[in-house]
């Protein structure tokens, strides 16, 4: 990173450091949902650790409230990013009636808001790629300029939904982002067993788009590369195929070891180039943050993260009997 | 009012609603320029244009994908599969999306998407051109099934699928498409979904079908007046929900029960139908409930005779119709 | 004899199939170095090597097309979902595909594949990690649909479905994998696809279950035993083809019969167990045809007290057997 | 064409004349499969007429008797190729019980012989090319070199199995042929429409492999293509991705009226370069062949053909009652 290449992309110091916030407020909340899962509080969690940096990178290029996501299980920060609460994601963790992604019937990590134009999502992994490609198509038919982010793992790019989508697009000419976060394992199946040649961003050629690849890790070179693709998108020129090279910093759920298929070492490896750290230490290098500046946001960061985890662990569960609702429209409805 | 064919009134329902309802738009393969292989489509694009009438890559999760992302950000999506046996690709986004969008947000999102499809055989088009695949939804809450069997349903309910707010399955029997023709009125007026329609009183025996075999089934009810055998015919119309007060009071009716279907036997529609009847008027019941249906092979072959024989007719449903009234 | 819990019985069937058959191989996502996220192919990779322990791409049609390919070509391959709820977008291969493919070619070819895929709930799963998917199977002749519900019925019929000519679904509840123990011979034995078994004998009601539910079903009994109503239970063990004759001789022998399953009421298993019975045996019924099953809703939420609310226990059971022994 | 190419290329004259023989013979096969349609004696068929150069080339590339082949339903001349009869071809078009493809139970068209090492396909586009790279993963599992060529138009190359199949040998290197005969529409949809960028060749990197575009109507350049990828996939270097592109020259099946999609004009030119004309015309220039040699051919084909319409007419139906068989194995049998 060049010292001043944030001003260069156009960003401004409030900018980078609410970028760096995000990434802060994204890490913490998920450390504590690892320490109520190992407390027995909730049974389940998938983690953003290590994508942090990717996906506020790519959210920062979008306009919130005007453009739409499709999200994946691990985009914690990128939700965020979009609005959504501590006390929101601690609510679905709990799984609790207020939580706002499913009221408590999804597991945590299944975002999806019509207020804050996030498309919901199941666990079927791929099955968003292709509702991107709807709602942007959805977009178009209005004439509005909305842009569709959609995320998936290089592991869901093998799946045939996401060929149909980006094909799709692609004929179309559609305003989506296909935002691969690769950080080369499928659970335990490594990139090489996974994608034939290697790379998902050489596939945007096969359907008529441009393919880049971006280190993942650094926070405005993902917002770089992406910025270019909205713009693209906004002026009609058609759909980009953005791969983000990244990892993930611990197993691939509450349920999984990753010690059975990744060595010690690499995972340290990959430590060192964590893109909190990263962006913290540039930050700090730019002179828009000290440390002092950091370890006070930190301290703010576990305060708010203590709240949301006392709000949503004191809010009540859903009522049982609310089990056979909402399977179909109550009465018949204006829709 | 006009005299249309069954597919004239699925044409008919589309280009209403879509010069009512901005947001309805059709998209599949095939069903702009070329109007649809069995011409459903046909005129549309004229009327519409190509941003209302989407020829789609050959990609059956992407039609239905798309349709679904489209459904969430505002619009109302009908697209067709060319074949009801082809939608298995879409199984995924169906089952997974569409049924469930709804319950896993607990009502913030909803998916009003309706899937058309063309099903059934008797047509000469062999096992992957004559299945019908209803049994594979109706098991699936968050769906609605929907079986027209005349072109006055057909149009009304087809107006009703659009105006769902629930992902609706619109089968439609491909040998219905030019062989029933009946009064269609040119204006709006839908038929509810979830309702049976009784298509003859009667007071001997009570059978419930469904599509083309609905025709047969009038047709051997005739048969068996001649004879002195009264049979009530209800409709099923709707496979999910089911309309489960007027299929046991049908039953209860006549106390004899046969459900027919073109589909092959074992866990098909039939199955349910006949378990509902048993757990909830049992008592009311004076001898078995039957099933006539397709025989239990993993699809209809193409040659004729086999055809044939894989087929019900009138004659098989009658002699049927007769075994259950002796008792 | 060891005793071993479920998941351990179905690797101990996979390890000696492999040792006993050069063209039994397993692939599918995580089934390799990490033995599958359930562990069910722990130790294989290292026993039989990279080339019949297949880590494969994650894409489930994929998958079972791979599979089908390879038997086509005279392997004998065991595919592994990861969960069954992830089997929809294989659905076209199994039901296209697997299952026409003897019939279609009148015999020429056969698809000897083995799809298996941990199923059901109670586990904290939500909705896309609990489902029971069996229903959307039995109804498409040239499958066999198997679910067994000891340790010792997972190895045998686990073996049993390796070597059957025809392609067999065989889904594992999930929730069966640590929580049931039993003795398991260590060496050869075959359970046969097709044939209920029979695991307590009784006289008052007659009731159906697999799975896991066949537990609760068998702790019921117990608790209705101690009241003085004897319970004739009924593991079908195979959904599909149906042990007809032993159905109908179960129910017939009481009269009684209530279905129970995890899996949602309408048009599930018990639907055709329930249809069967009433066409078959109706006149030896002293009560109407009683099904106990999980509501008619999308999926099992993830909430503990929503979990709780749909999922069957021993109570609720209970209950049901009570109700329908007082007919 | 170079007037030598086909010595260039290693084929001696008489391999280039049975080439020929077999374009000629599937030719006249579909003509009249088409006259005894609109005569009312068979319900359906789909064509294959356009498709001959690429198919005949391309199966000239592989070993008959070896390698195996997961066709698609306009793959006529490839399955004369691979040595089925054209008595065998009519017996299926009359629905025969005699049909070796399914005994009189499929379309037209869906051909399968395990004798011929043909795997049988369905209807539903796209499920044989995860097939094909199964049969190939079980050759190489039992150290044969078996290729496997699959067949499949442009429009199915937009099914997500494709992408899933082809990912999956990329990653693998599995002997396989992705041979995609791209004639411009699926039924009625213009390849603009279909495929993004337009080329499904360009797909094949995606996956790690070679994709070459070839003029499908030039047999010998079909011919030269596939046997530098078989090649490659039997020395174990993995698969390649071919795009032969032609045309259609006839509607898309018995139900198809093509005047509704296509101009005349197009369709006219399209036949100036029919590949069976061009073929022949080679063949002439080249002196393999004199213009009477062409004549004597075609009427020995036409008398094959007629042969092959009396006995396949003549032939019984299945028995209605088999209409219940081959659901399961009979018995336990050996497998
Ligand atoms: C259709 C489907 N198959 C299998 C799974 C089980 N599963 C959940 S996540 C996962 C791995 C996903 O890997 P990738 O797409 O690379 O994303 P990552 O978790 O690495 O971010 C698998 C196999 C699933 N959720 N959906
Ligand atoms: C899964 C599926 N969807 C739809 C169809 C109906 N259909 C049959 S052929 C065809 C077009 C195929 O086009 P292409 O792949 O380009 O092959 P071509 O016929 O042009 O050779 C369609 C849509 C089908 N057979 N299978
Ligand atoms: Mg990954
Ligand atoms: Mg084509």
């Amino acid at each position: 990173m060049t010292p001043e290449k944030y001003r260069e992309l156009g960003l401004t110091g409030e900018q980078v450091r609410d970028m760096y916030r995000l990434m802060v407020l994204a890490r913490e909340l998920d450390k504590r949902t690892w320490l109520l899962n190992r407390a027995g509080k909730i049974p389940f969690l998938v983690s953003c650790q290590g994508h942090e940096g990717a996906q506020v990178g790519a959210a920062a290029a979008l306009e919130v409230g005007t453009d739409l996501l499709c999200p994946y299980y691990r985009d914690i920060a990128m939700v965020l990013a979009f609005g959504m609460t501590p006390t929101e994601l601690m609510l679905s963790n709990f799984a609790r009636a207020a939580d706002p992604n499913s009221g408590g019937r999804q597991m945590p990590g299944h975002f999806g808001s019509r207020r804050l134009g996030i498309l919901t999502g199941s666990s079927a992994v791929g099955t968003q790629i292709t509702h991107a490609v709807g709602a942007a198509l959805a977009a178009r038919m209005r004439g509005e300029t909305t842009v569709v982010m959609t995320c998936f793992g290089e592991g869901s790019g093998n799946q045939g939904e996401f060929h149909e989508a980006a094909n799709f697009a692609g004929v179309h000419k559609l305003p989506v982002i296909f935002f691969c976060q690769n950080n080369r394992y499928a659970i335990s199946v490594p990139l090489e067993k996974q994608v034939g040649g290697g790379s998902i961003a050489a596939r945007g050629q096969g359907y008529g788009m441009p393919g880049v690849r971006v280190d993942g890790n650094d926070v405005l070179a993902v917002y770089e590369t992406v910025r270019d693709a909205v713009l693209r998108a906004r002026q009609g020129e058609g759909p980009t195929l953005v791969e983000a090279m990244t990892y993930r910093l611990v197993p691939h759920s509450s349920d999984d070891d990753d010690s059975t298929y990744r060595s010690r070492e690499e995972v340290e490896a990959a430590k060192r180039d964590d893109p909190l750290l990263r962006f913290g230490r540039y930050l700090r290098n730019v002179g828009v943050m000290t440390e002092a500046d950091q370890e006070a946001l930190l301290q703010k960061t576990l305060a708010i993260v203590d709240a949301a985890v006392s709000e949503a662990e004191a809010a009540p569960s859903p009522a049982p009997e609310s089990t056979l609702e909402h399977v179909y429209a109550a009465t018949r409805e204006e829709h | 009012m006009a005299v249309k064919n069954y597919i004239e009134a699925i044409t008919d329902a589309l280009a209403l609603e879509m010069r009512r309802d901005e947001r309805v738009f059709v998209m599949g393969e095939d069903v702009g320029v070329r109007g649809g292989v069995f011409r459903a489509t046909a005129g549309l694009l004229d009327e519409f244009g190509p941003q209302r009438v989407l020829d789609t890559p050959l990609a059956e999760a992407g039609i239905v994908g798309t349709a679904i992302g489209a459904a969430l950000n505002g619009m109302l999506p009908v697209a067709e599969i060319q074949f009801v046996d082809f939608i298995l690709p879409a199984v995924n986004q169906i089952i997974s999306e569409a049924a469930k969008i709804r319950y896993r947000t607990a009502g913030d999102f909803h998916c009003p998407i309706v899937i058309r499809a063309p099903y059934g055989g008797g047509v000469h088009g062999a096992l992957y051109h004559s299945q019908c695949l209803e049994a594979l939804f109706t098991h699936v809450p968050g769906l609605k099934v929907v079986t027209p069997a005349s072109p006055y349903d057909a149009k009304g309910l087809l107006l009703s699928a659009i105006r769902d707010p629930d992902p609706v399955l619109f089968f439609e029997h491909k040998r219905c498409y030019r062989l029933l023709k009946g009064d269609v009125p040119a204006d709006d007026y839908t038929v509810p979904i979830g309702k049976v329609a009784v298509r003859r009183e009667g007071s001997d025996i009570t059978v419930f079908s469904y599509g083309l075999m609905l025709h047969f089934c009038q047709e051997a009810a005739e048969d068996l007046a001649s004879e002195g055998i009264s049979v009530h015919l209800v409709d099923l119309r709707t496979l999910l929900p089911l309309d489960r007060e007027s299929i046991l009071a049908a039953a209860s009716r006549t106390g004899k029960a046969l459900i027919v279907h073109e589909d092959n036997k074992t866990h098909g529609i039939g199955a349910e139908v006949a378990a509902l009847i048993s757990e909830e008027v049992f008592f009311d019941l004076d001898a078995p409930i039957m099933r006539l249906c397709g025989p239990d092979v993993p699809a209809m072959p193409y040659s004729s005779p086999m055809e044939k024989y894989y087929m019900l007719d009138q004659k098989k449903i009658a002699d049927k119709m007769r075994e259950l009234a002796a008792f």
